[in-house]
């Protein structure tokens, strides 16, 4: 019983998990701050001259890389963010020719990263930047368990400081009134700074003067509830390493089911445990007094037997004397009217 | 008895348990110095795609599913009134306590910076985080855990009044623990229901807290016949009448209900599965393999544990309890490891280091060293004298 | 109080429904004392 | 109920068996797909399908196999398929009628194929499956799949036909149309031919060609067409064709026009009856159609409903760019060719259809009076008009004289890690001119000998001493679109260079174009 009820109650809680998906939280809705910032990157302009990755480096001050920045061998082998580099181009086969893609925190609208660490390391700044505060974490990497797009990097080398490393969108150079490092790095204006909306209009009037060349789509604008970072392209985008089956449910939209029951088992769980504590109990109670009663009413009817038969065994032992006594009287009486029958009718009589 | 168990622990200390032991620990503590001088780089194969190896899905997932004996046993007992598996309780709080206490023990291997292991509830809280959740839950059922194990202690060491403080909270104690467990047990799933990208879709389920939970009752019950049979050969001696008496009594009452709750997991997996509607996958080689998991490591062992407790055959339930363990610990390696970034290619998978897998080993040794010092001194498997008739 | 993320509302709506699981679980066993305290030899 | 052993025995070999699918399952999902070579031949023999639920899988046929096989074998098309009255070969399967039941069906089939695979086995050759090797043509994963190419009639292959003498022009006529064209001036009777209205249109076809390439053959002719399956509809041997009719072709020097008495000019205008008072709003197009001839595939790529049907002359359809079948359409998937393609790809506003390019075809008929006098026009006047128009057109390009094209160009106004840009100006225009000199096409909609300067010195009037890019191009990275100099410049010159296909200088070559400063 204890069981199915917990089954019950938590299916129920687990069916409200899919419900609250479209609409952010209930009626309310959050739109991005009206100062989001972002960047739009343009497939069909990058060379993968790496200019940026080599702007990204020096400005956030990160080791030097194994291999140059203008050795262009790098980009045939795919390649990710990690520890000492936060950004990354690489190369893909398109229908014409090879297209480039460069790789960063697309700094999510609804970060999944922020969404899942639990001191809150992770913030969505209101000029868009996502941005980790070391000096809070852990280092328990489940931000980038939670990461989409397989951004945050770790510094497994570090045995004791370990920092979880990305893309901060440049938020100091932000802070300075200056364009993030690769953005002004790049020669082909292939990425566009500035607010968001504004990024999307821009992506909108490209790829409408241009509807051969573009797939008609703006990769971010929606993808995980949306990024500030987004992308627009000549091929589908699952041809330049980004996936297009991450769905428009933000990350805090797919936990809100999970963490909303949790105050439910909080609420009632007292409630039905001790139910089914004092119902278990009284049960016992009941069962018990049963059992006395029981008890009690065999006790009463074997011993209201055992008197009954005592009792018979007694009338019988009574009936039993008294009829050997007559018996012993008539044959007195018969003895003695024998000798005298007149006195022995009167005696008789007279018992 | 304790002065007779401790002679005869010193005659042999060379058994071949002993030995096993000590090299697994002098290995693991060669290990620990490497992870606190090289970093996690220098002993685990993680990598900036695979943030999480077996210290999380052993040592953590499959470690608190198996330490879900305690809430199982006490709720049965002290809430539901069964108080034939009274014996039952103390074993596998006992179990419980060192299995949580392992868990923290293992993070502290596993993050980066393990002194902040409290930060998340006494410095920043990060409530959005269902690892938050799992996080508070953890240290609070661990309190509770121990508290509940602290009887058994003042026992032994003869506080007797404090001991029957303790015991008053029993009842408060037990629902804490089962409020806390049903939390933290099916938050562990909901940990991954951030990533519908990464894990595969047979796996991923809105549903994954339920599975998560639903599943460590079985495992827990199935933990508690299992490592009851374990115990039993080396610790027999310990074992006082009412602890063997009911022993059968609990594997089969425990292997009915495990059996029954199977059975509904089975059911529950299905309805994910018809709710995502994801039956096409099943064609696939992830297909198989879920099919493996589901046919042979649920369906089966309800199916054996029914066989069992219908034909009153004990070592068919003693099987069915070690194939459920095993069961779960599957799941749990699906889920965290072999379905999670399914998308990558196999030469970016992952596969644990032989020092990660020695930290596991050295967890488990120590969990089971602790199990045997305390059995061998406390009032577990056996009643105090002086507590006879004491619930 | 005004919020520019979901994020940002859950991180407060969840902090104050965590102290309030606090309260609920202190109130829940003091309730059951004042429940079952009482003189009902009924039960 | 059963004992506990046996149950454990039952659950090792369970999970041993689960264990294998698990892991060798992936190796069985490869073995499925390695069947995958496409056959033109392949047919599903699968008639039964249409009567009732199959028992088995669809036989698998290679149909140019048997015909090798037959042949090989002294043997003829008539050993499947049966000759009518007037000797042309049915296509179905000898004794096929359209009234059999399924088991009628099954038999003819098993009879027909097993009998003939027993007989050519006795008589020593390698042979089909006999009675009982079910799975050998019923096959659930066919061991070959069907891929068949569109047979494709294009103007050299119509020409090679049209122009054989092996098929002999009609009695009277001085052409041989009505071989295939049953009735002469109605080309494409194929598909209004009542014989043929029940037909699907590719049966249509297998009736007319092959069984007149295979009477061709028995008549031991001079030359004939294919019968193979794959001669038609298998991808090498359609590119193998094309290749040697090319050579055919460019060795007459161009494919002869098609003596069909099409007219060399067509004016593109409102027609009526009777005189109309309202002038016509836009002025007619002289459409030269002697030159697109040439230039297409054949008649119904823009004849799509046939030669004889009305043509749709609306204005979306004329000008629908997404179609090869309209006037812009066509045009503006010729400016993706590399020559073109530099300036027009990225350059919205040269895209095939915009306002000013109007006047390049409307420009018959400039007098309003003119113009409503020519819609109740005769035909003949109205040609006549068309082809006073095309003589005009000079055909060749306009270009601005090469002296007055500056040889370079140093650009060095933002030069700071790299030394100026020394551009060999004249020599990218003379690229382009290159690209451009014979295309008639380009010279008539590259109205002005400015034109090609347009192509880089854009969004102003066309002229040989353009506005400098930076009083545009001023600001970097703003969000208005419109890009600083120093993009503007690298999006102008590498998009140009990929749409050309020149590969050098590569983009990310730096220093082909401006040297590093050296510091």
């Amino acid at each position: 019983m204890l069981r199915r009820t917990f089954l019950g109650l938590l299916g129920a809680a687990g069916a409200s998990v899919a419900l609250p998906r479209s609409a952010a939280a209930g009626s309310k809705k959050f739109g991005p701050h009206p100062d989001t910032m972002g960047v739009l990157f343009d497939a069909t302009r990058c060379i993968g001259c790496r200019k940026c990755e080599a702007a990204c480096n020096e400005v956030n001050e990160l080791p030097a890389p194994d291999r140059k920045f203008d050795d262009l061998s790098v980009l045939d082998t795919e390649r990710r963010t990690d520890e000492k580099t936060y950004t990354v181009v690489n190369k893909y086969q398109g229908m014409n020719g090879p297209v480039y893609r460069k790789a960063q925190c697309n700094h999510c609208l609804e970060p999944a990263c922020a969404s899942a660490c639990f001191v809150r390391a992770f913030k969505k700044q209101p000029n868009g930047a996502v941005t980790y505060d070391a000096s809070v974490c852990v280092g328990c990497r489940y931000c980038m368990v939670a990461c989409p797009f397989s951004i945050p990097a770790y510094e497994y080398g570090e045995p004791l400081t370990p920092r979880v490393m990305k893309c901060t969108l440049c938020a100091p150079r932000l802070a300075e009134g200056k364009l993030p490092g690769c953005v002004e790095r790049c020669p082909k204006e292939a990425l566009t700074f500035g607010p968001r909306d504004a990024l999307i209009e821009i992506a909108r009037a490209r790829i409408a003067a241009f509807p051969g060349k573009y797939v008609d789509h703006i990769y971010g604008e929606r993808e995980m509830g949306g990024t500030s970072w987004m992308y627009i392209s000549g091929e589908p985008f699952s041809h330049i390493g980004l996936r297009e089956d991450l769905g428009t449910a933000s990350a805090p939209e797919l936990t809100a089911g999970a963490l909303a029951a949790v105050p439910m088992v909080v609420g009632l769980w007292p409630v039905l445990l001790g139910g089914i504590y004092a119902v278990s109990r009284r049960k016992d109670k009941v069962a018990n007094e049963e059992r006395v009663t029981a008890v009690k009413d065999a006790l009463a009817k074997a011993a209201a037997e055992a008197e009954k038969k005592l009792h018979e065994e007694l009338s019988k032992a009574e009936t039993a004397g008294r009829r050997r006594i007559e018996v012993e009287v008539k044959k007195a009486v018969e003895e003695a009217l024998s000798a005298k029958d007149e006195d022995a009718e009167k005696s008789e009589e007279e018992v | 008895m304790t002065v007779e168990t401790v002679t005869a622990e010193r005659k042999s200390l060379f058994t071949p348990f002993n030995i096993i032991a000590a090299v697994i620990l002098v290995a693991g503590l060669v290990v620990t110095v490497m992870r606190f001088t090289g970093g996690l780089g220098a002993v685990t194969n993680l990598d900036q795609n695979n943030p999480w190896g077996i210290w999380i899905s052993f040592d953590l997932l499959c470690g608190v599913a198996l330490a879900a004996g305690g809430y199982t046993t006490s709720a049965a007992c002290y809430i539901f009134g069964l108080k034939k598996y009274h014996s039952g309780v103390r074993p596998a709080i006992l179990t419980a306590f060192l299995g949580y206490a392992l868990v923290v023990f293992a993070l502290h291997y596993d993050v980066g910076r393990p002194w902040r292991l409290p930060y998340p509830i006494f410095v920043q809280q990060g409530t959005t985080s269902l690892l938050f959740e799992v996080g508070l839950c953890v240290f609070l059922y661990l309190t509770v855990l121990f508290v509940e194990f602290t009887p058994a202690m003042f026992e032994w060491l003869g506080m007797k009044k404090i001991r029957n403080i303790v015991v008053k909270g029993t009842l408060a104690l037990t629902i804490m623990g089962v409020i806390l467990s049903t939390l933290h047990q099916s938050s562990l799933g909901a940990l991954f229901s951030i990533a519908p990208s990464k894990l595969h879709p047979l796996w991923y389920s809105p549903y994954l807290p339920v599975f998560f939970f639903v599943s460590s009752i079985c495992a827990g019950m199935s933990m508690v016949i299992f490592e009851g049979t374990l115990s039993h050969k080396p610790m027999h001696r310990l074992m006082d009448k009412e602890y063997l008496d009911n022993h059968d009594g609990l594997i089969l009452g425990f292997g009915k209900a495990t059996s029954l709750v199977l059975f509904g997991y089975f059911a529950i997996k299905l309805i994910g599965l018809a709710y995502d509607n994801n039956w096409h996958y099943l064609t696939t080689g992830w297909g198989a393999w879920y099919m493996v998991e589901m046919l042979g490591f649920v369906a089966l062992p309800s199916f054996l544990y029914a066989v069992g407790v219908r034909d009153r055959n004990i070592p068919l339930i003693k099987w069915a309890a070690g194939l459920t363990v095993l069961g779960i610990v599957v799941n749990r390696f699906n889920v965290s490891l072999v379905a999670f970034n399914y998308f990558l290619p196999s030469s970016q998978r992952y596969f644990p280091s032989w020092s990660e897998i020695t930290i596991s080993l050295f967890v488990v040794a120590i969990g089971v060293l602790a199990f045997r010092f305390i059995t061998t001194r406390m009032p577990i498997f056996h009643e105090h004298p002086d507590y006879k008739d004491a619930h | 109080m005004e919020f520019y993320t979901l994020q940002d509302y859950y991180t407060f709506t969840k902090g104050v429904v965590y102290l309030i699981m606090g309260g609920i679980l202190v109130g829940a066993t003091l309730y059951w004392r004042f429940l079952m305290g009482g003189n009902n030899k009924d039960d | 109920m059963a004992n506990g052993k046996q149950l454990l025995r039952m659950t090792v070999i369970v999970l041993a068996l689960a264990g294998v699918l698990g892991f060798g399952i992936e190796a069985m999902g490869m073995l499925e797909k390695a069947a995958d070579n496409g056959r033109p031949d392949v047919i599903m023999v699968d008639t039964i399908a249409k009567i009732k639920n199959l028992e088995q899988s669809a036989a698998v046929f290679k149909h140019d196999a048997h015909t090798k096989a037959l042949k090989d074998q002294g043997m003829s098309c008539e050993s499947c398929h049966t000759k009518d009255v007037r000797g042309e070969m049915s296509l179905s399967f000898k004794g096929r009628a359209d009234e059999m039941s399924a088991g009628q069906l099954k038999d003819l089939y098993h009879d027909g194929c097993i009998s003939c695979h027993v007989e050519s086995g006795e008589k020593g050759f390698k042979t089909g499956p006999m009675a009982g090797e079910c799975r050998s043509c019923h096959q659930a994963a066919p061991d070959a799949t069907a891929v068949r190419e569109k047979a494709g009639m294009d103007g050299a292959l119509h020409f090679i036909h049209w122009d054989s003498k092996v098929l002999p022009p009609a009695q009277g006529k001085d052409t041989n149309c009505a071989t295939c064209h049953e009735k002469a001036g109605e080309e494409d009777a194929w598909r209004f031919d009542p014989k043929f209205a029940a037909m699907p249109v590719n049966e249509a076809f297998h009736a007319k060609c092959v069984t007149c390439h295979q009477s061709l053959a028995e008549k031991k002719a001079e030359r004939t067409g294919p019968v193979l399956c794959a001669d038609c509809h298998g991808a090498k041997e359609i590119a193998t064709r094309k290749d040697e009719l090319a050579k055919t072709v460019k060795a007459m020097g161009g494919l002869p026009r098609l003596p069909r008495k099409q007219p060399d000019a067509v004016l593109l205008a409102p027609k009526s009856e009777k005189p109309v008072e309202t002038v016509p709003g836009m002025a007619g197009v002289a459409f030269d159609h002697k030159r697109h001839e040439a230039n297409v595939d054949n008649c119904v790529t823009c004849h799509t409903k046939g030669v004889n049907a009305d043509m749709d002359k609306s204005f979306a359809a004329l000008h629908d760019t997404a179609s090869d079948a309209s006037c812009v359409g066509c045009h503006a998937a010729r400016q993706e060719q590399p020559e073109c393609a530099g300036c027009h790809a990225q350059r919205p506003e040269a895209a095939a259809l915009n306002e000013a390019s109007c006047a390049t075809c409307h420009n018959v008929g400039t007098d309003a009076d003119e113009r409503r006098l020519m819609v109740s026009a005769p035909k003949e006047m109205r040609a006549a008009v068309a082809a006073e128009a095309v003589a005009t057109r000079s055909g060749t390009h306009a270009l601005v004289a090469v002296d007055a094209i500056p040889e370079f160009v140093t650009i060095g106004s933002l030069s700071k890690d790299y030394q100026p840009s020394k551009m060999p100006h004249r020599k990218i225009v003379m690229k382009l001119v290159d690209g451009v000199k014979d295309n008639p096409l380009a010279a008539a909609f590259h109205t002005a000998p400015e034109s090609l300067c347009a192509g880089c010195h854009h969004n102003s009037p066309a002229t040989v001493n353009p506005p400098k890019c930076g009083s545009c191009h001023t600001k970097p990275f703003e969000v208005d679109g419109r890009p600083g100099l120093m993009a503007a410049y690298h999006g102008q010159c590498m998009t140009c260079h990929t749409e050309m296909k020149l590969e050098k200088p590569a983009a990310t070559d730096c220093a082909a174009c401006h040297e590093k400063k050296a510091n």
